[in-house]
């Protein structure tokens, strides 16, 4: 009985305990707002692991500005709420800027705390209405995602002559929101969808789906969801016999697509940025190595480096400036034009619209090869 | 005629557990039903108080039809029961368990009870204070916030009885009130049933001490599988060979 | 009828994982009156550390027939160890405890050992090779079968009737049999209850093991939260059957296997979920106590 | 009594100072606090207090969220007008869903709950009637007005849910004191006897269900306001288990006990942010440690005390 | 005759009600001896004890010199003892089959002999071996118990209530079988509320009331007792 009681004192201990944290001086906070668990939990985690790894580089070559950078990281589990109480605490522990989060959920609900407190965003989610709302604070280090609709319709349509196109989609802001898109830029241009689905992430069988779709018989399966599924949904259908082509949306690219795919990955099309290895600047090759040697292994995904390349303009904006006021460093990032990033040259528009997207359709062929098959002029 | 019984038939699974059973309780009598285990007695009870719905027969209370209507119901037109194997509110004090005798008395509804109104306290003070009247009566009262759990067998039985009472029923049931009693509580108990026949209460009663039955009871039924076998007051009962051969046996 | 066969097919290769998974959850539910929340991932732990030991197999240059089968002994043996300790340590110090403490005892052994696996294996998904069963397609009158699909249902069905045969007509069968209906008497018989309960769980993890890897080799896709899924589903398969019944677990996870591909493939694929709940909802209303459930009426 | 009226004064003392003495993101886990508290007790009258096996209560708190955001949003009608409406929609449904399933037992009833709950997160992400945003949800929810006081600063808001919270644990002290709340323990402790002493089973168990809904709903609303957005994801069957688990880990039945069973399964894994990828590992084990170290809950629920007219004297 | 088992001093209580108190007796290698008295007694609870179905909190129970009260109750059953518990608690969705071999689950294989010997006890059983307990009647149910506790081949046998609920014809058949059982070398412990019946064929007898034994003795004694009638009918 009493060893019980003092078990129980120490389990409430090991809570209490817990409870710290440290303020230093002299240093300049960046935030880390990432998944570190949760279903993206590698994406957030490879997030943190490139800002983590940027900054000792550059406290490595002295900081900025004569002080040395410290990193905040909060876990936002890829929800909004998780967003909205990481916005909070970064915005309290005193950061000048926040890098990331991955998914536009999250992103959208911290966005009014962060502008509020004229903390600098930077993020790699996709959902167009994330720079529609006229914060300040907020730049998107990736594409939008109706850049990548208009760049897929054309494809499918004016490239590929695909007369009847199936959509999918999973339940996420992000993947509803390009599918929805992507209707609708097919639309535009004349495109006939014959069916528009939704799948469970994380579900597995597709089968039942991918069944009613071969009666459809259509000529192309496009899939505007995650890797995790968009391999299956290929493996599965190549399994059915369903002689369509499949074309991914950027969340497919990823390594992990043509190990659940095996050998049906040969003459997947995917429509992306372009992929971290075939990326043709230096400052990429760079970033890779370092990350490969200090972490083992290769960054979950191009997101990673969309991040990093926000970490990398704020940091350029903060040594140009000499200042860590954000709202110079805003109107400075406001105009930077055609900095030199790790996924292309940076240009932020005047509403925090990264300009200019690069995306490509690539297809595989020998199971994980790429080759450019479409490219925008 | 408070209680009347007419060929009551209830199966359990192809097993016949009360056969054709008929009889009747009159206003303030006190009436035994007797019989070996196994006999269907708490099975008529459970009929009774419409915890089973007989199959066949009817059953009239205070003139009303009350076959196959819920427990709820029955307990309102004023039957209240005690059980063969105590059936309190086991984390619950002596008085909360009590004062679910009163819970078709208090007049209060939920939102009363929600936003307290001045009928709230009115009722609750009125219905504490009558559960106080029988604590009193059985001697609890030391006992008043005690949980229920943690007191001996006897006290147990006697908050039940208290429960039962505080509903102030016309019916009182007893099923072997006495069972796990020592020969002092048992004779309390014996004192007690009197003071409750003195309220005018009618009492139906179970019970294996037989001492104690024929002390009280003033008309006995007597039951065998499922079946009345005989009926009369103690003496004759007691003297009846077949009465004698269900509870010894035949050889 | 081609497109309605297909599902049908689809449907009793993924019924018969349930089905393994939730005979897991029966067996555990007859005897004990446990939810065991934390059978599902168990099952995907199963996946993961058969991934490993395959991985380990390669390594050391075994043929794929031997790396198959040192994966699942390996990994069998390894999940029915940790049923039985999980058993030790989350529930059987709550045996007399109000059973809602034990179902949080479940749901935390469900959060540790999911995020252990997290913790083990990372947050990526992790990918079963592709080449280990050799993928054979049939098109039978436009309905296409493949040799990984008949090779989980021959199996299911193996081991489902292996277990049938185990429980109805060997000792520890009836034992166990015999302890689900009234462990007082069971112990009368002379049987060790404790030990019948630490069987239980070894056999429940292990068919749970099985259903485990069936879905490493058949999805080829692992994450560490996977369990969930699974364990809801084949949950609910045991619901329907009439849990605490292990012929009605197996019914269970086929009937849940072919609902499933019927609305979505019929009905809605976007409400496919809330629709298998009002199902069982509806199965509930009607029938209480699940398809072969037995109803149990309380002494008075 | 007295000392627990000391103790509770002494409480939401701390609480009232509390925002001026940490930083803006732990006032918001203090607000977040008070909300959940204020569901995970809407959830013990059905769980603890009338003892049915429910594991879907974040439909309810997710129906008063949805409400107030869908009418603010879309109807343009006030939040302070919504709040009764939430209140009573989430009421209604809560007598409609146990209506059916209220005879069944134990572990099925809490099938069944999880069933409404997965139906219910499936209508939010499938954009029903075109009403719930999808998987996005809807945002720019609005803040009420109260007597012309704008209720959208973060303390504001922090105010406003612990005054919501009071108001719940007066409601449940009212309860736990009334005919009411004795008809639930009854039926939690016996059925069979508590329906021999005229306890209508079915009227009580639904009403536990409607008041649960509908308290649950209230601090969806204010939820909704908090964060000015809602999504599906909050109101998933994950959440649900959460506030069944505050419940039982705390003490069922117990006002001090829920409350600690929110602060240990909701505050504490915030200061456990630091360590992300441990941190359900260690909760998960320390979970299985309490209900064995704590079998009846943290802080149990202590019966007997009773009116002073009734103890005192003799 | 050489004791078998003997018990002194036993307590029980269940939570903090006391079932039983300072019971002292013993049974003698190859008796019957009865337990008889009113309901709540503690008849019941005695035989629960034997079997280490309940934790005796004070006193010893003693079986063939060796002492078992702190034993589980699979234990007890392989050292010899058998218990036909209230209520007949046959397993009522298996076989009349499956339950005997149930019975016999501490023995290394199934014993043909005994097999035989119990369908030659019951015959009713042999006919419906295949059938579900469940639906058999109380009689049937009844000579299950007897027989599924007899396949473990006890050297002691605790019946309670055989009689329970059953016609006196059938009550007749069981009796005559449980001297038959006797006959062949098992020693009997039985609680029976047919007291009369059961003590003219038993050897010795015990009355139990409200937790304690009130009176002893041979069955010749305990019928010529007025006690025993008491303790039914209670005192004229």
């Amino acid at each position: 009985m009493k060893l019980k009681n003092l078990l129980w004192v120490v389990v409430s201990l090991i809570f209490v305990l817990s409870f710290s944290s440290s303020y230093a001086a002299g240093v300049i906070k960046i935030g880390v707002q990432a998944p570190i668990t949760g279903p993206f939990a590698n994406e957030g985690q490879g997030i943190d692991n490139a800002v983590k790894m940027l900054v000792e580089q550059q406290n490595a070559k002295g900081g900025l500005l004569g002080k040395k950078l410290e990193v905040v990281t909060c876990d936002d589990e890829g929800t909004a709420v998780g967003g909205a109480i990481c916005a909070r605490k970064l915005v309290n522990d005193g950061v000048i800027a926040v890098i990331g989060t991955y998914s536009s959920t999250p992103a959208e609900s911290a966005e009014p705390i962060y502008a509020r407190a004229g903390v600098l965003q930077t993020s790699d989610a996709t959902a167009d209405s994330l720079t529609k709302h006229g914060y300040w604070t907020f730049f998107r280090n990736s594409c939008p995602n109706s850049a990548e609709a208009t760049f897929t319709a054309d494809f499918l349509v004016k490239k590929m002559h695909f007369k009847r196109i199936v959509v999918l989609s999973d339940y996420s802001t992000y993947s509803s929101d390009l599918a929805d898109a992507t209707v609708a830029a097919l639309k535009k241009i004349g495109g006939n969808v014959i069916y528009k689905g939704k799948i469970q992430a994380g579900s597995q069988n597709f089968t039942p789906i991918l069944t009613k779709i071969k009666a459809m018989n259509p000529d192309v399966i496009y899939f505007s969801g995650y890797y995790t599924d968009g391999g299956l949904i290929r493996a599965q259908q190549v399994a059915l016999g369903i002689k369509a082509a499949f074309v991914g949306g950027d969340s497919n690219d990823n390594p992990e697509f043509f190990k659940l795919a095996g050998k049906s990955a040969n003459g997947v099309y995917m429509i992306n940025v372009p992929r971290p290895d075939i990326l043709p600047y230096p400052l990429a090759k760079e970033f890779l190595r370092d990350y490969q040697a200090k972490y083992h292994m290769m960054p979950p995904s191009i997101w990673t480096l969309f991040n990093a390349d926000g970490l990398r303009a704020i940091m350029y904006a903060i040594e140009k400036t000499k200042t860590t006021d954000t709202k110079k460093l805003a109107a400075f990032l406001h105009n930077l034009k055609n900095f030199p990033g790790i996924t292309g040259p940076i240009t932020f528009t005047k509403d925090g619209e990264r300009a200019g997207s690069r995306f490509m359709a690539y297809e595989i062929y020998n199971n994980n090869q790429y080759k450019v098959v479409y490219k925008e002029d | 005629m408070l209680l009347q019984l007419n060929n009551v038939f209830k199966t359990f699974g192809g097993i016949v557990a009360i056969n054709n059973l008929s009889f009747e309780v009159r206003n303030n009598q006190i009436l035994g039903l007797i019989g070996p285990n196994g006999a269907g007695k708490t099975t008529v009870f459970n009929c009774i108080t419409g915890i089973y719905k007989p199959e066949k027969g009817t059953i009239y209370f205070d003139g009303k039809n009350i076959t196959g209507l819920k427990p709820h119901v029955i307990s309102k037109l004023g039957i209240a029961r005690t059980f063969q194997t105590i059936r309190l509110f086991p984390s619950m004090s002596v008085a909360e368990n009590i004062m679910a005798g009163r819970h078709t008395k208090c007049r209060q509804t939920w939102f009363d009870s929600l936003i307290r109104t001045p009928k709230y306290f009115k009722d609750e003070k009125e219905n504490w204070l009558k559960i106080k009247y029988y604590i009193d009566l059985l001697k609890l009262s030391e006992y008043t916030t005690s949980i229920v759990s943690s007191l001996p067998y006897g006290l147990q039985r006697k908050v039940e009885i208290a429960r039962a009472l505080a509903s102030e029923p016309k019916l009182l049931i007893l099923d072997e009130p006495a069972a796990g009693l020592n020969n002092k509580e048992t004779q309390e108990l014996v004192d007690l049933i009197y003071q409750i026949k003195a309220m005018g209460i009618t009492i139906l009663l179970i019970e294996h001490d037989m001492d104690m039955m024929m002390s009280l009871a003033e008309y006995i039924i007597v039951m065998n599988f499922g079946e009345k076998i005989a009926e009369g007051i103690p003496s004759e009962i007691q003297s009846n060979p077949q009465v004698i051969e269900a509870y010894l046996g035949s050889e | 009828m081609e497109i309605f066969l297909q599902q049908i097919v689809n449907g009793l290769a993924i019924g018969s994982i349930y089905a393994l998974v939730a005979i897991g959850y029966t067996m555990v539910y007859g005897v004990m009156k446990l939810i065991n929340f934390a059978h599902g991932d168990l099952v995907a732990l199963a996946a993961y550390v058969g991934l490993t030991v395959l991985m380990q197999a390669f390594g050391m240059h075994l043929s794929n027939l031997w790396a198959v089968i040192l994966m699942f002994t390996v990994t069998a043996m390894f999940i029915s160890l940790f049923g039985i300790i999980l058993e030790r340590l989350a529930y059987r110090p709550l045996r007399k405890a109000p059973r809602l403490s034990a179902v949080v005892s479940a749901l935390g052994a469900s959060l540790a050992i999911e995020n252990g696996i997290m913790l083990i294996w990372g947050p990526n998904i992790k990918v079963f090779p592709s080449n280990i069963f050799p993928s054979t397609r049939w098109h039978i009158s436009g309905v296409v079968i493949n040799s990984t699909q008949i090779a989980i249902l021959l199996l299911s069905i193996i081991l489902m009737i292996a277990l049938y045969i185990f429980i109805n007509r060997t000792k520890i069968g009836t034992a166990i049999r015999a302890s689900a209906i009234d462990q007082d008497a069971a112990k009368l018989m002379g049987i060790n209850v404790n030990g019948i309960i630490i069987a239980i769980f070894a056999l429940g993890s292990f068919l749970g093991s099985i259903g485990g890897l069936f879905i490493g080799i058949y999805y080829r896709e692992l994450y560490f939260q996977m369990g969930w899924i699974y364990g809801l589903n084949a949950f609910i398969a045991a619901i329907i059957g009439g849990i605490g019944n292990i012929p009605g677990a197996m019914l269970g996870g086929m009937l849940l296997g072919i609902f499933n591909v019927l609305i979505a493939g019929y009905v809605s694929n976007t409400w496919s979920e809330a629709l298998t709940f009002a199902l069982l909802i509806i199965i509930l209303i009607i029938k209480p106590t699940g398809i072969l459930g037995e109803r149990v009426a309380e002494k008075v | 009594m007295r000392k627990n009226l000391v103790w509770y004064i002494l409480f939401f003392t701390i609480a009232v100072i509390y925002p001026h003495f940490v930083d803006p993101s732990w006032v918001d886990i203090g607000t977040t606090f008070a909300l959940y508290s204020v569901v995970a007790l809407s959830q013990d009258i059905v769980l603890g207090k009338a003892g049915m096996f429910d594991m879907g209560h974040a439909t309810f708190f997710g129906i008063g969220a949805y409400t107030a955001a869908i009418l603010n949003t879309v109807y343009n009608i006030p939040i302070i007008y919504t709040i009764p409406i939430a209140i009573a929609l989430s009421a209604l449904f809560g007598i409609i869903i146990s209506w059916p399933i209220i005879h069944l037992r134990g572990d099925y009833l809490l099938v069944a709950t999880i069933g409404f709950n997965i139906i219910f997160y499936q209508a939010l992400q499938n954009n029903l009637f075109g009403l719930t945003g999808g998987p996005n949800g809807i945002f720019g929810i609005g803040a009420p007005v109260i007597f012309g006081i704008n209720i959208s600063s973060q303390r504001a808001i922090y105010y406003f849910a612990w005054f919501i919270l009071l108001i719940t644990m007066l409601i449940i002290y009212n309860i736990d004191k009334s005919k009411l709340g004795r008809a639930f323990h009854y039926l939690r402790e016996s059925e069979i006897a508590a329906e021999s002493f005229g306890v209508n089973k079915r009227f009580y168990k639904v009403l536990a269900f409607a008041l649960g809904a509908g308290v649950a709903s209230l601090a969806g609303v204010i939820f909704a306001v908090q964060y000015a957005a809602v999504s599906p994801e909050t109101f998933n069957f994950t959440q649900s288990v959460l506030f069944f688990t505050i419940v039982i880990v705390g003490g069922p039945s117990s006002i001090p006990g829920i409350l600690l069973g929110t602060f240990v399964m909701f505050v504490v894994p915030q200061f456990f942010r630091e360590f992300a990828t441990a941190r359900y590992f260690v909760f998960g084990i320390a979970m299985i440690l309490t209900m064995i170290l704590r079998p009846q809950g943290i802080w149990p629920a202590k019966f007997g005390k009773l009116p002073k007219y009734l103890t005192k004297e003799s | 005759m050489e004791t078998i088992l003997q018990i002194t001093d036993l307590e029980v209580s269940y939570g903090s009600v006391v079932a039983l108190k300072d019971i002292t007796f013993n049974v003698k290698s190859g008796e019957i001896v009865v337990l008889v008295g009113a309901n709540g007694a503690g008849k019941t609870t005695t035989l629960r004890a034997i079997s280490g179905l309940v934790k005796p909190k004070k006193g010893e129970i003693i079986f063939e010199g060796k002492r078992i009260d702190h034993l589980h109750p699979h234990k007890i059953v392989r050292l010899g003892i058998s218990h036909a518990p209230e209520g007949r608690r046959i397993f009522g969705t298996l076989t009349v089959y499956e339950n005997l071999m149930l019975g016999a689950y501490t023995q290394k294989q199934i014993d043909k002999n005994t097999l035989e010997w119990i369908y030659n006890l019951f015959p009713r059983l042999k006919e419906r071996s295949k059938q579900l307990a469940g639906t058999l009647s109380g009689g049937e149910q009844q000579m299950l118990a007897v027989g599924r506790a007899l396949m473990s081949k006890p050297k002691l046998l605790l019946l309670d209530e055989p009689s329970l609920g059953l016609s006196p014809a059938l009550t007749k058949i069981i009796f005559d079988t449980v001297k038959q059982i006797r006959n062949s070398g098992v020693t009997i412990l039985m609680v029976e509320q047919n007291a009369k019946a059961a003590l003219k064929f038993a050897n010795r007898g015990y009355v139990l009331e409200v937790g304690k034994i009130v009176l002893s003795g041979t069955s010749e004694e305990l019928l010529s007792s007025q006690k025993v009638v008491e303790a039914y009918l209670g005192r004229k």
